[in-house]
């Protein structure tokens, strides 16, 4: 069986031949993953798209209604998670074992900073029911269709939230890549699951980089005049 | 068939390596993997086939009499689901893929292979979550779950089948992953691009479709379930949301999904054409990129099932142009196929049958997708009998009959068995039989306008109706008869050598049943693709001795 | 192993240019320009996730399959938006066409 | 080109000849493709059959030549088809400008029709033989599709817009109607048929007529009842723009583009007035969502239809005659005058489309 196949490697799989072979395929495997992730996100940009260009008036209106101070919070806060991510992956190649515990705390850090604030926002739209869900859905604001509100609410919840899953999932991953740092499993030889959840981490940032404008920004000159 | 099947046979192979319901359950084999996908596609398999004649029966007659309208509506629903997300997508790639790829590339194992379980776990959990919902009353949306109809108007369990395939999904992004990865990084010295089987460059391909579409169906359908709770949504046009939209969403995905279920079989289709002529395939190069031009192309002609959902017509012209050039990639497979028969060894044994009967069945399917994909006639037959038509030929008769070929001809190295050579004839003919009888006389009722998804008709139509349901009574033992004599040899069966059809192919190079890492040492390959040598010679030409026991 | 040790200094860079144009994405979204507010978004928006997709995730310093596999992703989300767009373009009424 | 097709329906339109000959066509290039194949294959496999059980094949290199024809030809063919299948459909879904209006309205699991002379009817469409009709259509819940084999049609019908096809029957006699697009529990029994008379005989079908006037007179009731002329007054003082001659024309819309005021942007500007701001007013209608029915809207849709046939001076008749009682009368001039009529009122650029590809004359 498996376990009992002798393993010429500390970290080598029975099944690959050596490290680099094994280092190579995870890094594909991830970046494959990845371009699964942006078709998944690609259908509700796909609807964002044709439904914000088809009523960009009540989307702007609808936008101006989203508190763009916490999503520009937000947007630093994952931005420097990822620079924190990065420098993890600085010191496991280094074999800095100290700040590489640092680095992945901190990214776990911002990580939950993100979605305490991501919380409090659903809880304002919570109050104001701006949810859109038929008999919940609240919405008084002249010279815009409530209908075309909903759509905008309706994608703003499914993307955020999907995104929002994502730091969940980033969140749990690093847990598990910390915990193995902390016992000593990665060496500056071995340390690609540090690598290739980072690579999760960053795409989840960039799709927030893309969500940030799309959803937060489209009212901001009404907001002004 | 080769005699020298009573070789010693190695002690210890994956099969028998360990024993108990957990040593399966908790595998990280490829080929055992392999198995367990076997046992549930075939189950959902005859599940979807017993929705089929439920749908055959009632429509022995015009008027509705067997079930009710919405009775019948769920039937044909769950058929549709079942057969598509739970039998044909996994079926070749989960099966035959997962059991052959490592070993036809001279690896041990998939690149993940504890991903490799985690997918049929996810497929699993998906299927429990579709059965539930037939359980609790079934779906009655239609396969294609249009809105606004699936979101705010029917009555069925919408909201279960969809987290079914949604989750059902991932299984498939998974194991396409895993192919894809494994094929870059895991091919033994030697095994250069050029070498590789056709059965693995159509694997690749597929696989791309896999994970490029699958996510895409994944959030649509995930999206239209919740739509259905909140009774508020994208698809919605009371909010002002485009029905039309979801169309395109939900095809983005299932036009390329066709091509899941056929390049597999297109795959095996190569492999037993090479094979049981003993031949080079003609034009390899134009074979295996005309998986990836189907792949790729394949993304791009979705709107052809939208021709008449008042798409834009311009919209409509592209869609329909690149349809047809989709098809020449498909044109070029079976031109190659039959050049490679000239002057083959050709056997005539059951994979054969099947590899034939395959190329005519998937020349009239595929053929009557061009009737379909011709912008001014499909205005007459969407949604009628001929594109029900159109797809079982394809799917049923290409599809199916590749994947019953291909389980024939790797029978012997998956189980170490023999079948019954002169049932497996028998059983080939009995479908292709019932086959044609089914669905042939569907074409003539589509253009007769008979419409899909109709549970009475009007009484000139009753005659073709008798006739496919008599067909498809032949059709279903067609299928019961494989599906006996197969279990039977699992236990009675002669055995089997490491290679009983003189094929060639890394596979047949390591003893029936393979043991657990497939390959004592790792294979050195030195020879093309399909280079067949008089059998002696290219026993010697194989690092591995195939008569020798190995352990 | 060959892999690419890179610098803090190139990260630390990074890190500013991305916070140049989170700033700047806000600030161009407080004049009305119509249309072209989302084309800047847009570009702006692209320009950080190329920034992180070369440094952060060292695709800069990677083999070409990965090269050719992420721009293959994004390659079957402009087709997917393009073709369904061809549709919603050229419908007689389309409500796209119409002003920003 | 009415070439006999086995196992086809009917040919009871201007274009199902035309269709039928694709589909034969089609047919044959399948069997010459699926039975050279088959006798290759045979030929092959007997030819080459294996003699005794050691034998391979002899390899054989591929050959360049033979790849490109046949790569070659199969996709000259069908571009071939695909030019034929196009210019099908251009036809069957450009509706000419000519063609006389009836108001379909699809809902579960029924179809209900109006013609523009009132007379309503439920599961059956009257329609007189060689007049081009021209069918608007909507639905009430989901999306259903509108099939009549025998002439060779079928559009759907999708809620939130409306769906326009044409056909000209060119058949006496009761054609099968289907619902073609899955729509619930008795999709299988949304039919029904459409009769073709003679014209004479249409026009005294007509007669017998229903009390409750023409749509674009019920529209005009709806639109005092609804108060739009509180806002649209015909001597263009109102808050609104004045609708006479809008219909068919190129509005012009506050952010500076065009739009056609076709039955489309008639319905949107009623049910979704914020879509789209007609140059020069303040976006203040109320939307009439969840006021009015589909039927209704219809009704208006065809008022401010009418509203620009009169203010053009077209004639009394046409589609929208000024009384129930005068159908018949006009029912001769009816082709010519809506002609007429018309050519203000078509959008220039489908006229120029449909100048292409304008409907071959009946054989
Ligand atoms: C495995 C499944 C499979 C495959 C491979 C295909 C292959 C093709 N399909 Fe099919 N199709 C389906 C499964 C499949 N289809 C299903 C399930 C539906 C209905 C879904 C639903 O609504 O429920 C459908 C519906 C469908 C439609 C929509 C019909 C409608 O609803 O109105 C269209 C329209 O264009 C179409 C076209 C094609 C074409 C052009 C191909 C091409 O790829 C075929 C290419 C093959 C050949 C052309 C034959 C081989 C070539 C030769 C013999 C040489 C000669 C060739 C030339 C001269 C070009 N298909
Ligand atoms: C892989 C895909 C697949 C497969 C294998 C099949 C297999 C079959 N299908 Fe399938 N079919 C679809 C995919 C498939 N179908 C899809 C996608 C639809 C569209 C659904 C929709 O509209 O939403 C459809 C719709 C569809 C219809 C149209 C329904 C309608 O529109 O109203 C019909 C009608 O004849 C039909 C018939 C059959 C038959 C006779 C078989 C036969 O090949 C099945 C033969 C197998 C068996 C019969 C099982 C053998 C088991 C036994 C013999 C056990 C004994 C059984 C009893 C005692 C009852 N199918
Ligand atoms: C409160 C005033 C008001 C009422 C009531 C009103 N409208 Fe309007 N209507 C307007 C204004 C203002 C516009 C122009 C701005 C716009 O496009 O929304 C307009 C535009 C239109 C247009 C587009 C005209 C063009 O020139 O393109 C149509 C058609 C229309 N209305 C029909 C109706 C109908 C039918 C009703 C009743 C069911 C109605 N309106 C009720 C104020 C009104
Ligand atoms: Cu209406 Cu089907
Ligand atoms: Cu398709």
């Amino acid at each position: 069986m498996a376990d009992s196949h002798p393993t010429t490697h500390y970290g080598l799989a029975h099944h690959f031949d050596n490290l680099e072979q094994q280092k190579e395929a995870g890094s594909l495997g991830m970046w494959t993953f990845l371009i699964t992730e942006i078709m998944f996100f690609g259908g509700m940009f796909m609807a964002y798209i044709l439904y914000r260009s088809s009523y960009p008036q009540d989307f702007a209106i609808a936008s101006s209604h989203l508190d763009w101070k916490l999503g520009g919070f937000n947007t630093i806060v994952l931005i420097v998670s990822s620079l924190t991510m990065a420098m993890a992956v600085y010191f496991s190649q280094k074999g800095n074992k100290k700040w590489l515990l640092t680095c992945l705390a901190l990214t776990m850090l911002f990580g939950a900073t993100f979605l305490v604030v991501k919380g409090v926002e659903y809880h304002e739209k919570y109050v104001t029911h701006h949810i859109p869900i038929r008999d919940f859905w609240h919405w008084t604001e002249p010279n815009s269709d409530s209908g075309h509100v909903q759509m905008f609410y309706w994608i703003y919840f499914a993307m955020t939230g999907v995104h929002a899953l994502h730091m969940v999932i980033g969140l749990g991953i690093m847990a598990v890549i910390f915990w193995m740092a902390a016992r000593n499993r990665f060496t500056p030889e071995y340390h690609s699951p540090v690598e290739i959840s980072g690579l999760y981490w960053h795409f989840v940032d960039i799709v927030w980089i893309f969500l940030f404008p799309l959803l937060y920004l489209l009212g901001a000159h009404l907001t002004h005049h | 068939m080769s005699t020298e099947a009573e070789v010693i046979a190695p002690s210890v192979n994956y099969y028998n390596v360990a024993y108990g319901v957990k040593s399966w359950l908790l595998t990280k084999d490829h080929k055992r993997i392999a198995l367990l996908y076997l046992a549930s596609v075939t189950l959902f398999f005859f599940l979807g086939g017993l929705f089929a004649a439920g749908i055959r029966i009632e429509l022995l007659t015009p008027k509705g009499d067997l079930m009710q309208a919405d009775t019948y509506n769920r039937f044909f629903t769950m058929h549709g689901i079942v057969m598509v997300f739970f039998f044909l997508i996994p079926s070749i790639p989960t099966t035959l893929g997962n059991f052959l790829i490592p070993m036809m590339i001279g690896a041990k194992d998939l690149a993940f292979p504890k991903l490799n379980l985690l997918s049929w776990y996810i497929y699993t959990l998906g299927g429990l979550f579709t059965l539930l919902a037939i359980v609790l009353g079934g779906v009655d949306t239609g396969w294609t779950f249009y809105a606004p109809y699936s979101s705010n108007y029917a009555n069925g369990n919408v909201l279960l089948a969809g987290i079914g395939i949604f989750i059902t999904g991932f299984s498939s992004i998974l194991t396409g992953l895993n192919f894809i990865v494994t094929i870059h990084t895991m091919r033994a010295p030697g095994m250069t691009w050029f070498r590789l089987p056709l059965f693995i460059w159509s694997h690749y391909a597929t696989s791309l479709v896999m994970v490029l579409g699958t996510p895409v169906i994944a959030i649509t359908v995930l999206l239209l379930a919740l739509e259905r709770i909140a009774h508020v949504g994208i698809f919605d046009p009371a909010l002002g949301g485009d029905p039309v939209l979801f169309q395109h969403l939900f095809w983005f995905y299932s036009h390329p999904a066709v091509y899941i279920m056929i390049l597999p079989a297109m795959g095996v289709i190569s492999e037993l054409i090479a094979n049981m002529a003993r031949k080079n395939i003609f034009g390899y190069k134009f074979v295996a990129f005309s998986s990836i031009a189907i792949a790729v192309f394949g993304f791009l002609v979705w709107g052809h099932h939208l021709f008449t959902s008042t798409q834009s017509i311009y919209a409509g012209m592209v869609f329909s142009i690149l349809s047809y050039a989709v098809a020449i990639p498909s044109a070029i497979k079976v031109f190659n196929w039959t050049a490679t028969l000239y002057r083959g060894s050709i056997s005539y044994d059951t994979p054969m049958l099947y590899a034939f009967g395959f190329i005519g069945f998937f020349i009239i399917g595929g053929m009557t997708g061009l009737f379909l994909a011709a912008l001014g006639l499909d205005i007459h037959m969407q949604d009628t009998y001929f594109v029900v038509a159109h797809f079982h030929y394809i799917m049923v008769g290409g599809a199916i009959m590749g994947y019953l070929g291909g389980l024939h001809f790797w029978w012997p190295k998956i189980t170490g068995r023999l079948y019954p050579e002169g049932w497996a004839r028998f059983g080939a003919l009995v479908v292709f039989v019932g086959f044609n009888l089914t669905f042939f006389p569907q074409f003539l009722l589509g253009y007769m306008g008979m419409p899909r998804r109709y549970y009475s008709y009007a009484d000139h139509y009753q005659v073709l109706n008798v006739m496919s349901t008599a067909g498809a009574s032949v059709l279903g033992i067609g299928y019961l008869i494989p599906m006996i004599y197969l279990s039977w040899s699992l236990k009675y069966g002669a055995k089997a050598g490491p290679n009983p059809w003189g094929a060639i192919g890394l596979e047949w190079m390591t003893p029936s049943p393979p043991p657990t890492e497939n390959f004592p040492v790792t294979p050195v390959v030195t020879w093309e693709a399909y280079e067949f040598r008089p059998i002696e010679e290219a026993e010697v030409v194989g690092q591995t001795q195939p008569n020798e026991p190995i352990g | 192993m060959s892999e690419h040790v890179v610098s803090p200094k190139i990260y630390v860079s990074v890190f500013l240019a991305l916070m140049f144009f989170t700033i700047l994405t806000v600030v161009a979204a407080y004049f009305d320009l119509g249309r072209a507010n989302v084309l800047i978004a847009l570009v702006i928006a692209c320009i950080k996730a190329t920034l992180v997709v070369l440094f952060f995730m060292h695709v800069r310093w990677s083999s070409t399959l990965t090269k050719v596999f992420v721009v293959a992703g994004l390659f079957w989300l402009v087709i997917m938006v393009a073709l369904t767009l061809t549709d919603y373009l050229t419908r007689p009424s389309s409500p796209i066409l119409r002003g920003p | 080109m009415q070439i006999p097709v086995p196992f086809s329906p009917d040919q009871a339109s201007s274009y199902a000849g035309e269709v039928d000959a694709l589909y034969g066509f089609l047919w044959v290039l399948t069997f010459f493709f699926g039975i050279g194949l088959t006798l290759a294959i045979f030929y092959f496999a007997i030819k080459y059959r294996r003699r005794h059980p050691d034998e391979v094949g002899h390899p054989v290199a591929g050959a360049m030549g033979l790849e490109l024809l046949w790569t070659v030809i199969p996709f000259l063919i069908s571009m071939g088809i695909f030019a034929w299948g196009a210019e099908l459909y251009f036809k069957i879904y450009r509706p000419p400008a000519t063609a006389m209006d009836v108001y379909v309205v699809g809902k579960q699991w029924m179809w209900k029709f109006q013609h523009t002379e009132g007379q309503r009817e439920i599961n059956e469409l009257h329609v007189p033989l060689g007049r081009r009709v021209k069918l608007i259509m909507t639905t009430e819940d989901v999306i259903h599709s509108f099939f009549v084999p025998a002439f060779r049609m079928k559009l759907d019908i999708v809620p939130g817009r409306y769906s326009t096809v044409w056909f000209e029957p060119t058949q006496l006699g009761r054609f099968e109607l289907f619902c073609a697009e899955y729509c619930g529990t008795s999709h299988s029994g949304m039919i029904g048929s459409v009769v073709v008379m003679d014209p004479a005989e249409y026009q005294a079908w007509l007669a017998g007529g229903s009390g409750e006037g023409t749509p674009a007179q019920q529209g005009e009731k709806l639109f005092a009842q609804l108060a739009c002329n509180s806002c649209h007054l015909a001597t263009g003082q109102g808050r609104g723009p004045r609708l006479q001659g809008v219909f068919g024309s190129q509005v012009e819309l506050a952010d500076g583009s065009k739009i056609t005021a076709n039955e489309d942007y008639i319905r949107e500007s009623i049910l979704n007035p914020r879509a789209r701001i007609v140059a020069g007013f303040q976006p203040i209608m109320p939307t009439f969502q969840g006021l009015v029915s589909e039927e209704q809207v219809l009704q208006l849709v065809a008022y401010v239809h009418s509203l620009t046939q009169e203010g053009q001076g077209g004639a009394a008749g046409g589609a929208t005659g000024s009384a129930t009682g005068s159908a018949p009368a006009s029912a001769g001039g009816a082709n010519n005058n809506a002609a007429g009529g018309r050519a203000v009122g078509t959008p220039a650029s489908q006229g120029n489309k449909n100048a292409g590809s304008a409907p071959s004359p009946r054989p």
